[in-house]
């Protein structure tokens, strides 16, 4: 039992850190959202020479060989930037490939997706639309009864537009061919099943990135703007909007955590995990964007001020990978219909206990 | 990152609920505000030491077991499964038995350990005074040097387990040209001296949850210093950190409550009984939230394993635990409807149980500790950086 | 179209304002909670003398002849002090019997209210337990067809012990017998629910009243103790914390008032409105309870302080006649079935009516 | 109290709901906060005056109707019944018409009341500037007499309507030696003087909606001051007391967006789309908060016929329209699903319509016509008396 990262893994997070602090400044991120596709094969090339596209890759096939409880961390740091990159897109394809019980999609797709030669996508019912749908190279989609595999030509994509630039959603279309097909009935469902709890746990990783990044946002403008002869930030009004996030944050955090290494483990309460996470963290994310605009002020409301842009990525992650109102139905259908408290973390109820009356204290 | 138990941990686990099991009191004791509970509390607490788990986290030296943190989760996840009663002795295991390890002399170690392990003496605390609540560093109880004794005049309030215990363990003004945080002593006295008078205060439910101690020149024995003369606030500030950080609220506690309200929702609903459409969601969203706490206990304990310490980050857990306890309990409360209200003895009572006495209890959760306003500001100013003035 | 108070209505609430501050202290109610009926025969006299029982009694019958838009600024009062007289057990029964087709009983029993020699009480199945059972003289009470006026030696009662000591409550039962009998079916239903009406009404007047002095006992306390050398109401997460709970009190109060006068009038969507105000009402003084509380800090979790008496009161006035799920379910039928918004106040909605797109501001 | 309408308060709103079914366009108009938009919506604003419907409750003299509040209320309830465009003159019919009225000279009311009823002039405010938000005591434009003129110099910003208004009314420092309230002058300004330099400021949704106005010896005639010079801070607080308290949001605003939500939540189930248990409950919620809402603007109107005023009470007010607004919207766009982050002209947006421009919209409202911060502070100051320091 160990519920911590390896100093390793610490290392590497700050890498990324240190890089996107660097290169995805939110000048930069705002400049994806005027440009046609919002999304940049030179700065696709650079996150392949960090290896994140193919991190969940196995070395011989020339990625990193990582799980999610690595990925997660990653997911954090692309969240606090805004970066819109299609990662989660290409780390739900890689686990799925992976899983397929014929290895030659994987052998074909995982060194390029590896080598920043190829995008990965997943559709799933749970989500109309799908985010990058129109720079992957192959799409996994459901006709219904079975997962086809799609090159991007056999695919018809209706664009929408998103109140958050970073996020280029499409409806997808496509003719369901036998040589397309790759999984059907029960074994397509828990494929899907798999790539919607990965896409799920890598918004929520996200969302505490942008939450962390809105915080601090706010905390630092409360520190230096001043009204009545003092900071804001004395405030205790300021102060506890702020604390109350970052209580949400925490929190958030443990459960995302955990269910990285469900995800990671496939862990029997898996999809209860991921809801959990997912839940938990996009609202510590949206919480974060009102208390951080409120502390703002008008400034805040203002385009030209970034507040915004970390606001609108936990409007759209809250709403990828399954919205609030599927993760809370999951979650109840866990622990109300199948009882899952037996299997509560380390405790475990036995049925109608009694209960002590006396000695609360 | 490895989640799963050790084949020691899951050994550790059987045994302890194979002995819990034969050993737990099948009826519930009486309440500990009671004389009769706090008797009947006591007994429990020493049969626990007799079977080795009174003190799971201590050394064996000192009447525990010698377990790490993970292992005295897992008791705690036994101890609430089983229903087991609530710790009188809490103030000793978690708060002052640490404390006396981490600065105590060897001869107070061995005076005050063993003895507070068995239960023979069970402990008080006595932090606030009735101008110092909040404002904990407003002190002014006085323990004046002279000889080998200090002689103590003034008032403490809310000392919890304080109508029945033996001592008492607070912060005293040892020198009285201090002012604020400096000049306080961390000083342990007996309840029994000349010049102390215990007065219980009965909390909203006419329960006596704690006293207001009355020192008239009393006079302690010098060596009842714990830490150094004047370095009362660093020593205090210590043991509210396992107040706050961990020890205090077990995960398991709201585990097992939250699984109580998911068999409550289950029973209210099979009774046919009114239920609001959006009761599903929140006591899923309980049990969700009582899971967060766990997960990041364990979280803290991995920390503390390899050498990190609770900072202010004790008081994130503060807030959570304390919300936490309250929304739970207001789910109950709802489902109880017209019966929420009932002392569990009424007639028509039912399965109403102690929710509602649980609910008073969770209602002093954003209060006592320090209460929630100030770990607001802990949390802004020292994890946000956010200007103190 | 006036939504106020004429000056004589004012005028009596402050007359028993000041009756009630002299008589009914805090200590007066706690010496109550200690007698076994937790009844005091000697002020309801004086009560009496004030016409309060009487009421809503026709002037012939020896009473005020007033009506609910009376009553709630009265009831307001009670709620302030606490008191917990059969005052709301009575106004239910009077209006109850006033509204029977027969009018023997209501001659009968009627002058007695207003004389103060006879108390009155109404059970309906919302609220398993009747407040003040045992001291009615008369009691209705429905067969689960028809309703029964029951004189108090036809019921068996069973106490129940509530944790308001100033809350009285009771499991009836009795045998119905054709001679009690005094409506059937639909009227008795209709009686049934107007009686359920004005008593959630009669409970949430008294919330507010529970809540404005919560929310004064806090303020008065927050503005003499002192922590950190000032007094603890400058801080604003305690100013901010009662600015909440002022807020809702004012607008509980407008669906008090509203629903005194849907009452009053019977009015189309009275049942709706009733249950808007004792949600409204209820959730002020049950916030008033935590967050004066809450200000208090310790002291205000011990017996000997008075918070606790009114935080009781609003935890049994917010179970009384209807809890809050009965309510809230009673409020979305009005609202989402019965599509009621088309006769909201005021307005009325069109079906799916366009909505400009444009010109928010 | 009586609660029904007079035969005459029928009659009005019969006559009003068939002037605007006639009249009120059929396609929406485009946003004010774009050219084109304004233009369009001013158009609308003196087809509404010469229909007689453009200033309700201002005295015919002015150009209004001479309506009563109670008027004002019924038309307004038409106006968001038959789903009218937004009030490009909300700034000069809800803030500056009513101060104007009455602080200004004769000569004052006849020269701008006419123009702003009839929106031949269109009004920015001008209150905030960079160092003056919550604060706005802090103020730091100069207006300093010149002759019969006043020079002024600095920056005012969040101008709402400022990109294409003509006019702007705001605060300035007259006497330049004075601090905080003193010293402050109301003073009228067209937008087209030379030295005047308007910068559209655009918001999160990247529509112009206000403006920063930069003055570089810009020189006004005196007789654009309104009230007495150094008076300034008093006539503001009266406008900002027709901001917060009463005229700036009509209840039938947010009764007509809670009976969207309903219709939202019906439509919602019957495509089979999922919701949550609790949703039902919350819509109605939303419904019943907005009915209350208006009960309480009635219970104002009846308070200021007959003489009463609106004091700290309009912080209540801006307090609970600001969180209801925001309550509605998050509840329509959770009822939206996956849908709710679409731009309305998204093919798959299908009713999505413009909640999320509201819900955008209604983000500020915490914020501007001073912050719910401060309002909270006013309550808890003015209304229960806790000690300012």
């Amino acid at each position: 039992m160990e519920f911590g990262f390896s100093e390793d893994q610490l290392l590497l997070q700050q890498t990324v850190r240190d890089f996107l602090a660097g290169e995805c400044t939110p000048e930069w991120v705002r400049g994806q959202w005027q440009t046609e596709t919002g999304r940049s094969p030179e700065f696709w090339s650079q996150l392949s020479e960090l290896g994140l596209p193919g991190l969940l890759v196995s070395e011989t096939q020339g990625g990193l060989g990582m799980d999610e409880t690595d990925l997660v961390l990653l997911m954090e740091e692309i969240g606090r930037v805004g970066l819109a990159e299609p990662l989660t897109a290409t780390a739900v394809g890689v686990g799925l490939l992976r899983s397929l019980g014929d290895a030659s999609l994987a052998d074909a797709w995982l060194p390029k997706v590896a080598a920043g030669d190829a995008i990965l996508a997943v559709a799933h019912p749970a989500s109309p639309f799908v985010a990058d749908a129109h720079v992957a190279d192959l799409l996994i989609a459901s006709d219904g009864d079975s997962l086809h595999a799609l090159p991007r030509a056999a695919l018809r994509l209706e664009a929408q537009t998103s109140n958050d630039g970073s996020q280029r959603l499409f409806r997808v279309d496509f003719d369901a061919r036998d040589e397309t097909r790759i999984a059907t009935g029960r074994e397509a469902r828990a494929l899907e099943a798999a790539a919607l709890d990965r896409g799920a746990l890598c918004s929520a990783a996200q969302a505490l990135g942008a939450c962390d990044q809105l915080i601090a946002l706010a905390a630092d403008y409360a520190g230096q703007r001043e009204q009545f002869g003092v900071a804001i930030g004395s405030f205790q009004a300021v102060k506890h909007m702020l604390a109350d996030v970052r209580v949400k944050l925490e929190y958030a955090r443990s459960h995302v955590y955990r269910a990285a290494n469900s995800v990671a483990n496939d862990a029997t309460g898996r999809s209860v995990d991921v809801s959990m996470a997912k839940i938990a963290a996009c609202e510590a994310a949206l919480l974060a964007g009102r208390v951080s605009l409120q502390v703002h002020g008008a400034i805040g409301y203002t385009y030209e001020q970034d507040v915004h842009v970390w606001m609108k990525r936990a409007w759209s992650l809250d709403l990828a990978f399954g919205d609030a109102v599927f993760h809370r139905a999951r979650l109840a259908a866990g622990v109300i219909d199948r009882s899952l408290p037996a299997e509560s973390f380390g405790y475990s109820h036995p049925q109608r206990v009694p209960t002590p009356t006396a000695g609360l204290g | 990152m490895d989640l799963t138990y050790t084949p020691e941990q899951d050994a550790f686990r059987k045994e302890a609920r194979a002995w819990l099991e034969a050993n737990v009191p099948a009826a519930p004791l009486p309440s500990f505000d009671i004389a009769e509970g706090f008797e009947a509390h006591r007994a429990w607490e020493k049969k626990l030491h007799a079977g080795g788990y009174a003190m799971v986290p201590w050394p064996v030296e000192y009447g525990g077991r010698g377990s790490d943190l993970l292992e005295w989760l897992v008791f705690e996840e036994e101890y609430y499964r089983a229903g087991a009663p609530g710790r009188v002795n809490q103030n000793g295991i978690f708060l002052l038995g640490p404390t006396i390890m981490e600065v105590g002399t060897p001869e107070q170690k061995a005076r005050f350990l063993p003895k507070m392990a068995s239960s023979e003496e069970v402990w008080a605390q006595g932090w606030s005074e009735p101008n110092a609540g909040s404002d904990m560093a407003a002190i002014q109880s006085t323990a004046i040097r002279d000889g080998d004794h200090y002689v103590i005049n003034g008032q403490k309030t809310w000392a919890s387990r304080g109508a029945y215990a033996h001592w008492l363990f607070g912060l005293f003004r040892t020198d009285p040209d201090s002012t604020r945080h400096k000049g306080l002593s961390f000083i342990l006295s007996p309840l029994d001296l000349p010049g102390i008078t215990v007065r219980p205060i009965q909390k909203i439910n006419g329960k006596a949850a704690f006293a207001e101690v009355f020192f008239d020149d009393v006079r302690v024995p010098a060596e009842n210093l714990l830490g150094e003369e004047g370095a009362g606030w660093n020593v205090a500030m210590a043991t509210a950190g396992f107040e706050r950080g961990l020890m205090l609220r077990s995960p398991a506690r709201f585990q097992s409550t939250a699984a109580r309200l998911v068999d409550l929702y289950h029973a209210t609903v099979e009774r046919g009984d009114p239920v609001a459409p959006g009761m599903r969601d929140r006591v899923a969203r309980c049990w969700m939230d009582a899971e967060a706490y766990t997960l990041n206990t364990y979280q803290t304990v991995t920390r503390l394993l390899s050498g990190g310490k609770i900072g202010a980050e004790a008081s994130l857990n503060k807030i959570f635990w304390s919300e936490l306890d309250i929304e739970i309990h207001e789910a109950a409360l709802e489902l109880l409807g017209p019966r929420a209200e009932l002392d569990p003895r009424s007639p028509a009572a039912g399965d109403a149980g102690s929710w509602l006495d649980g609910y008073i209890f969770a209602l002093s959760g954003p209060i006592y500790a320090g209460t929630n306003q100030i770990q607001r500001n802990i949390i802004a100013e020292r994890l946000l950086g956010l200007p103190r003035k």
